[in-house]
């Protein structure tokens, strides 16, 4: 295969095995900044908030294997979720006390198998469809399974849900998994081993195909796939993971409920995924972190977090419908090409028109906010550590002027960002 | 693929009838198409040129008659089967993966031929084979350059030139290709015409096509298909001789 | 993006803020509850009770000179966030959670704490539950570091069933509720109840109907009004309530309503928007118009400085009133010093001063119920809710001794 | 027997016309646009907040004739700024879009009109019963709901059938992509198909404010029955959504007149030991408790074994 290489040809793709560092590198520095995340972020808090995003990235990465890589948009992905954290909780509960030696951090495989099973089953009904169709049918799946989770009481225990006690199993290496601590560090196995997974089946034939299943399904059947086999393999893998996701969950919050396959965790996966952005590997595990952190912190800043929840996804679907990862991935030209000095003042040119807006904007809801729910603690309010009253109308006029200024500003920076983005990039094509 | 000259015919369609409501495209083709030919089908707009390409490979289910490959039935079984049989396809709009870089494009298509099928454990970067074909055809059809680009990004006729690469990855023994010049320009025609010229040796070729100069340069035989019925197929200096084609279709085109 | 950094610089402030350490004796509350979302009406009106008492409390130089501080935890209702916040409550110093919305969340948090505190040995979280009445976090689940302020759904029922022994009118009841644990723990104490109690009553129906999935509720009005029912229970609560009740206000039916959840928000517009003055009934551990001045006083109070919404939970003052008392007799804030004096203590109900006591076995508390029911207040009354002019009428009233029922708890004690 | 199967009927027949209230201009959107508009329900919130509003101050058939064109407006708007903006990233991106503005809807609702029921009542003038049947009484407005829906279904189908709007909507029914050739008309077009959809939804909640409760999180309670509604009748098909709902509406309203469980028909559980403790619940469960869940069962069946739907066209 030594045919004479054109110099215009970019380096072909090699089927090589690249060297260890540039195979197993990211991992290796992925492992260790998780090993030393529970150093910096210390509290208790910051300890069971990284939990939690733990088992999200896992939940949004399974989802993004139907919404990003096989372009399939389910309603009902929590079903997996949940179905997989009571499995793992009732393996756990009939195990808690004999002297089955199965440690704990097995147990999560229940949650996988369980997903698996499920998506097997779900996927074989849903997955003869596709588009609106097969939306519609996770829709109503998601709804039978959560209304099933009322009815079959014993199972799904009720409203309080299934309880149990991770610290029941039998104990290797000392480790008790009683402190969070440790069970930040099974989350973070666990974490990292279905990261690495799902990124290597994106590698595969498989993921591949599902890429061009997302892109075009009709011609993939020309060259040979079964696309209905594809998604269907897809929906019971995203459901293996999600189980896992599922189990681990149980074992952190030693409590399963029905809440947790409802349509409210489905919605918020789509958000997280989306938000984190769609096209790229990484994008589920940013959306995970942030919505996840967003949702347990901004509700402290402002009891109306729903609603810049809501506007941050609509503002991303429009205008960056690639998420942050999409955002993040544009400026990798710029960073080879060490052009982004260049664009990076422009941006923060746009940033700061931005923020204004943006603080006219919430100073507007805040001030309805005050005025309309919170009447009872009077007009009286305090915004950016600012005291003044809702009642009187400077405060209304300096927000509109605020909001209408930064707009337009952060218009006019925009352009120019843009302009010297492409300039820059540009500039990179040049000899 | 070596061509042993058998008497079984590479594509036998046999009275092949297709509806929509009442309204009959195809009216009852009988057609042999020996293996190693390259056939082409002519025809005016609306005589259902498409549809029958629709119909042999699967996209359609005919209303009636059948269609052979190699012998073996394959009337109205879905087209990823008919694909695993060896009878690959391009389409006159074009029909790519336009997320997918144009390697991706191609080494999707040489997959299920090389065995790799579903697999979800294997990476496919060091699948030694794919990469290898992938490579082959991209610098058969000239888009080796390209490899690392989007399929949505590249020039039109860049992207019909990948439409043939996606038909001929599998390794197909028969190939039909639907109305691979449109919309080119003079020069880029010309290119085509080699490349077709090129990816038919050793295979089984049926192709529409408008442009009557590629026809007859490229054509061991022709068909032409008017109102859904075959009404001449030889070849093509009988074709321009025939005087009910002249009349129903060539008229004074044909110089 | 920008919004997201905005967010991210303000969220990262907050929890900066958040690391400054207060002043180090404030008896700091946690609670937890839904502060956002559609359940936040509810949990809003906690937090409003509890920092009036609060701001009342330290007023009157606080608890054992200690300054009482409240911080709001947003649950949004749902179990596991809950225990991402009660973890962030224990973080900035917390050590006492008050919660009430919600079995789920509330079963979360028991066990939570419990588990918490004997991993932590040190660590001494105690929960205070105002609210959650499912009866198994009092019985099987039971905790000593819980306890109970409303009275659970079998002491309701057992109120209910003790009230409805002394009604010869009652022949025929129906019974409807949400199906899932809390409908059919009600109903299936009901029935158990009702037969020892009165066994003439004939239960003509027993129904369940998903939660909060119905539209239009006329088709379970008309198998009522087949039965022939004349009295139905149930325990809907939300919009399962208003739109059963409308829905009988529209097709005519003739019974009484004896229900668990009339008084909670949307209850009395709905009942009003029926017209069934005086014939729907609730059940709970006070009202406001039971003539109590310490009661009224502090309602008039409260009704002026929260004039939008001025409903008023008396089982958020049982549970501050007896926490206050228990560590000023323990003369410590630590949960480990009061729990003991909280246990088994003798109390005066808010409502209207009637003897309650916390039961030392498992923790729940016995108090007077009252039976009320909704229509047009007597001149004398002052309090009508939700701005409909109508209000609650006393009509029965339960003692404490009378409301006791057997626990299975098993409490397990440090130590 | 008799008795309740009239009373079931009746029922059945008022719970799915108001079914179909709140669908229509789902399925006009959806047959014209290829939109599936998710925040539906939050218009149909809108159009009882802004009834209820208008009828505090002009009265109920103002409300009746404003607020439906207040969400119009709004709704013309969210399509010109927003939905069309979106369009070209393809259909998730719509459904995604117009779910992000279920959360915002709610959220200014909350923001405006609190987060506890409002009173909104049925007008005096139409505060009467119609009729008792069996003892039973029918208000007048239940029966003004029904009328209005049957009016509106019959204008719909006149506009479709009839005019050069209904043209387009019947020849995107069958060629999506004929809809294009149409030429720039289009984007007025979707932005008025749009902004009638949306009216529709909030003629529905003007009605079914007073019957229902009316509050901030009406929209999020109705849950995905609609979706059920416009999928089970066939995407698109005005007819198909009138049908599913009427059948939905009866399926429903007879299956509470039952408690039949797989226990009374079948005797007591097959099944023994830990399985039969977890899965009796199952068993035992009724045909009236699950009433409300059999639409989605109904929803995914017949999107496997009909995908198109009761009288869909095509089943994109």
């Amino acid at each position: 295969m030594s045919q004479k290489t054109d110099m215009k040809i970019p380096a072909l793709p090699s089927d090589k095995r690249s060297s260890f560092l540039a195979r197993f590198g990211i991992w290796i520095v992925a492992a260790i900044v998780l090993a030393g995340l529970p150093y910096v972020f210390s509290s208790g808090l910051a300890v069971s908030t990284m939990c939690m995003m733990g088992t999200m990235i896992i939940f949004a990465l399974s989802y993004n294997m139907l919404l990003g890589q096989t372009g399939l948009l389910s309603f009902g992905h929590a079903v997996f979720f949940g179905l997989g954290g009571f499995l793992t909780a009732w393996a756990m509960n009939a195990v808690a006390g004999t002297s089955s030696p199965v440690p704990l951090f097995l147990f999560p495989i229940m949650g996988g198998f369980t997903g698996l099973v499920f998506g097997i089953i779900f996927g074989a009904v849903s997955t003869k469809r596709s588009g609106t169709a097969f939306a519609m049918i996770t829709l109503g799946i998601a709804e039978l399974v959560s209304s099933s989770a009322l009815i079959l009481r014993h199972f799904f225990g009720g409203e309080e849900g299934i309880t149990l006690d991770r610290t029941d199993m039998v104990q290797v290496l000392g480790l008790s998994f009683g402190p969070q601590i440790q069970v930040y560090y099974l989350i973070a196995v666990w974490c990292l081993i279905s990261v690495a997974a799902m990124y290597a089946i994106t590698c595969t034939p498989f993921g591949r195909i599902c890429n061009a299943v997302r892109d075009n399904p009709e011609r993939v059947r020309f060259i040979g796939y079964n696309t209905q086999t594809v998604r269907f393999m897809a929906f019971s893998l995203s459901g293996l993971f999600a189980g896992i996701g599922g189990g681990l969950a149980a074992i952190n919050f030693e409590i399963m409920n029905s809440a947790q396959m409802g349509v409210g965790e489905s919605g918020a996966v789509i958000l997280m995924t989306y938000i984190g952005g769609i096209g790229n590997f990484a994008g589920p595990i940013i959306g995970a972190i942030v919505v996840t952190y967003l949702q347990l912190m901004l509700s402290d800043v402002t009891d109306v977090w729903q609603l810049y929840f809501g506007l941050l996804f609509i503002g991303m679907v429009m205008y960056a419908p690639r998420g942050l990862a999409g955002l993040l991935a544009l400026q990798q030209p710029l960073l080879q090409t060490r052009q982004l000095h260049h664009v990076a003042p422009y941006y923060i040119l746009a940033l700061l028109p931005g923020l204004v807006a943006i603080s006219g904007l919430s100073m507007v809801i805040e001030m309805t906010y005050q005025l309309a729910v919170k009447t009872a603690a009077g007009p009286a309010m305090v915004f950016f550590y600012i005291p003044f009253n809702a009642n009187s109308p400077l405060p209304w006029i300096i927000a509109v002027i605020l909001f209408a200024v930064g707009t337009w500003l952060f218009l006019r920076a925009a352009r120019l960002a843009g302009d010297a983005y492409s300039q820059a990039l540009a500039w990179r094509k040049l000899p | 693929m070596t061509q042993t000259k058998t008497p079984v015919p590479a594509l036998r369609l046999s009275g092949l009838e297709k509806s929509f409501g009442p309204m009959k495209i195809i009216r009852g083709i009988d057609l042999d198409i020996p293996a190693g030919e390259r056939h082409a089908v002519i025809g005016p707009n609306g005589a259902g040129k498409s549809t029958l390409f629709h119909l042999i490979s699967g996209h359609y289910q005919p209303s009636g008659g059948s269609v052979r490959l190699h012998g073996d039935d394959i009337t109205g079984i879905p087209p990823q089967l008919i694909a695993r049989r060896g009878l690959s396809r391009s389409f006159q709009v074009t029909n790519l993966f336009p997320q997918l870089t144009v390697w991706e494009n191609v080494r999707c298509a040489t997959l299920w031929a090389l065995g790799h099928k579903y697999s979800f454990w294997r990476n496919v970067e060091r699948l030694a084979d794919a990469r290898q074909r992938t490579e082959e055809i991209l610098r058969e059809i000239n888009l080796i350059e390209r490899w690392n680009m989007p399929a949505g990004v590249l020039a039109y006729a860049e992207q019909r030139a990948l439409e043939i690469g996606l038909a001929i990855a599998s390794n197909a023994n028969t190939l039909l290709l639907d109305e691979p010049m449109a919309g080119m320009s003079h020069g880029e025609t010309e290119h085509m015409v080699e490349l077709i010229r090129k990816v038919s040796e050793n295979r089984t070729l049926l192709m529409i096509e408008h442009d009557m100069g590629v026809v007859f340069d490229l054509a061991d035989r022709i068909s032409v298909l008017v109102y859904g019925e075959v009404i001449a197929s030889d070849t093509p200096e009988r074709i321009k001789a025939n005087a009910s084609v002249q009349q129903a279709y060539l008229g004074t085109e044909v110089a | 993006m920008k919004k997201l950094v905005a967010s991210t610089v303000l969220a990262l402030s907050v929890i900066g803020a958040s690391v400054v350490p207060a002043a180090a004796d404030n008896i700091k509350i946690g609670y937890v509850d839904p502060l956002s979302g559609g359940a936040a009406s509810i949990g809003q009106i906690g937090l409003n009770q509890l920092n009036f008492i609060a701001d009342t409390a330290n007023k009157n130089g606080g608890i054992n000179g200690e300054q009482v501080e409240v911080i709001g935890y947003d649950n949004q209702i749902n179990p596991q966030t809950s225990l991402v916040q009660v973890q962030k409550a224990i973080d900035e110093g917390v050590r006492i959670i008050i919660q009430g919305n919600g079995s789920s969340v509330g079963s979360a948090i028991e066990g939570f704490v419990a588990k918490y505190n004997r991993r932590n040995p040190d660590a001494h979280i105690v929960y205070l539950n105002y609210g959650a009445i499912d009866p198994v976090m009092t019985n099987d689940n039971c905790s000593y570091w819980h306890f109970g302020f409303d009275a659970n759904t079998n002491v309701k029922m057992a109120a209910l069933t003790n009230f409805i022994k002394q009604r010869a009118e009652i022949k025929k009841v129906y019974l409807i509720n949400q199906d899932y644990s809390f409908g059919h723990a009600v109903a299936d104490t009901a029935v158990s109840m009702l037969k020892e109690k009165r066994p003439d009553i004939e239960i003509v129906g027993n129904e369940f109907h998903p939660l909060v999935k119905i539209t239009d509720f006329s088709p379970y009005i008309a198998k009522i009004k087949a039965s022939g029912a004349d009295t139905v229970i149930t325990s809907n609560w939300g919009q399962d309530f208003s739109l059963l009740i409308k829905a009988a206000g529209q097709s005519g039916l003739d019974v009484n309503w004896y229900t668990y959840y009339a008084g909670a928000a949307g209850g009395p517009t709905a009942i009003k928007q029926a017209d069934m003055a005086g014939r729907v009934f609730q059940i709970n551990e006070g009202i406001s118009n039971l003539g109590y001045e310490p009661a009224e006083n502090t309602a008039r109070e409260y009704g002026a400085r929260y004039k939008d919404a001025p409903v008023l939970f008396p089982r958020i003052f049982n549970t501050t009133a007896m926490l206050f008392k228990a560590i000023e007799a323990a003369g410590s804030q630590d949960p480990a010093d009061f729990i003991p004096k909280l246990e088994g203590m003798k109390y005066a109900s808010f409502s209207a001063g009637g003897d309650s006591f916390m039961r030392k076995d498992d923790h729940q508390l016995f108090q007077p119920l009252y039976i009320s029911s909704f229509g047009p207040l007597a001149s004398d009354k002052a309090f009508d809710e939700e701005h409909t002019g109508w209000g609650w009428n006393k009509v029965g009233e339960i003692a404490a001794k009378d409301t006791v029922v057997p626990t299975t708890c098993k409490m397990k004690r440090p130590g | 027997m008799f008795e309740i199967l009239f009373i079931s009927t009746i029922n059945g027949v008022l719970y799915g016309m108001l079914l179909f209230l709140m669908a229509s201009g789902l399925t006009v959107i959806f047959s014209m646009m290829g939109v599936l508009n998710l925040a539906h329900a939050s218009f149909y919130m809108l159009g009882a907040f802004f009834g209820f509003e208008i009828t505090l101050h002009m009265g109920f058939w103002a409300g009746l004739v404003f607020a439906p064109l207040i969400v119009a407006g709004i709704g013309m708007v969210v399509e010109r700024y927003g939905l069309r903006h979106v369009h070209r990233h393809g259909h998730v991106a719509e459904l995604l879009f117009t779910f992000g503005l279920t959360f915002v809807i709610q959220e200014v609702v909350e923001m405006v009109w609190g987060k506890l029921p409002v009173d909104y009542r049925v007008p005096a003038s139409l505060d009467f019963s119609a009729f008792t049947v069996f003892a039973t009484t029918y208000p007048a407005f239940k029966i003004f709901a029904l009328l209005v829906s049957v009016v509106i279904f019959l204008a719909l189908l006149m506009v479709i059938r009839r005019t050069r709007i209904g043209l387009i909507v019947q020849a995107a029914l069958s060629h999506p992509d004929m809809v294009g050739m149409l030429g720039h008309n289009v984007d007025r077009v979707f932005m008025l198909v749009f902004g009638v959809g949306v009216a529709l939804a909030a003629v529905a909640g003007v009605i079914a404010g007073p019957v229902l409760v009316t509050q901030s999180n009406m929209a999020g309670l109705l849950g995905p029955i609609l979706f059920v509604v416009v999928v089970v009748g066939g995407l698109g098909s005005l007819g198909g959504a009138f049908v599913a709902s009427l059948l939905i509406g009866l399926v429903q309203t007879y299956a509470v007149a039952f408690n039949i469980s797989l226990a009374d028909v079948f005797g007591s559980s097959p099944l023994s030991g830990d399985v039969a403790f977890y899965l009796d619940d199952l068993w035992n469960v009724t045909v009236a408790q699950v009433a409300p869940i059999l639409p989605y069962l109904l929803l995914v069946l017949i999107l496997i074994f009909r995908p198109r739907g009761l009288m869909g066209t095509n089943n994109r």
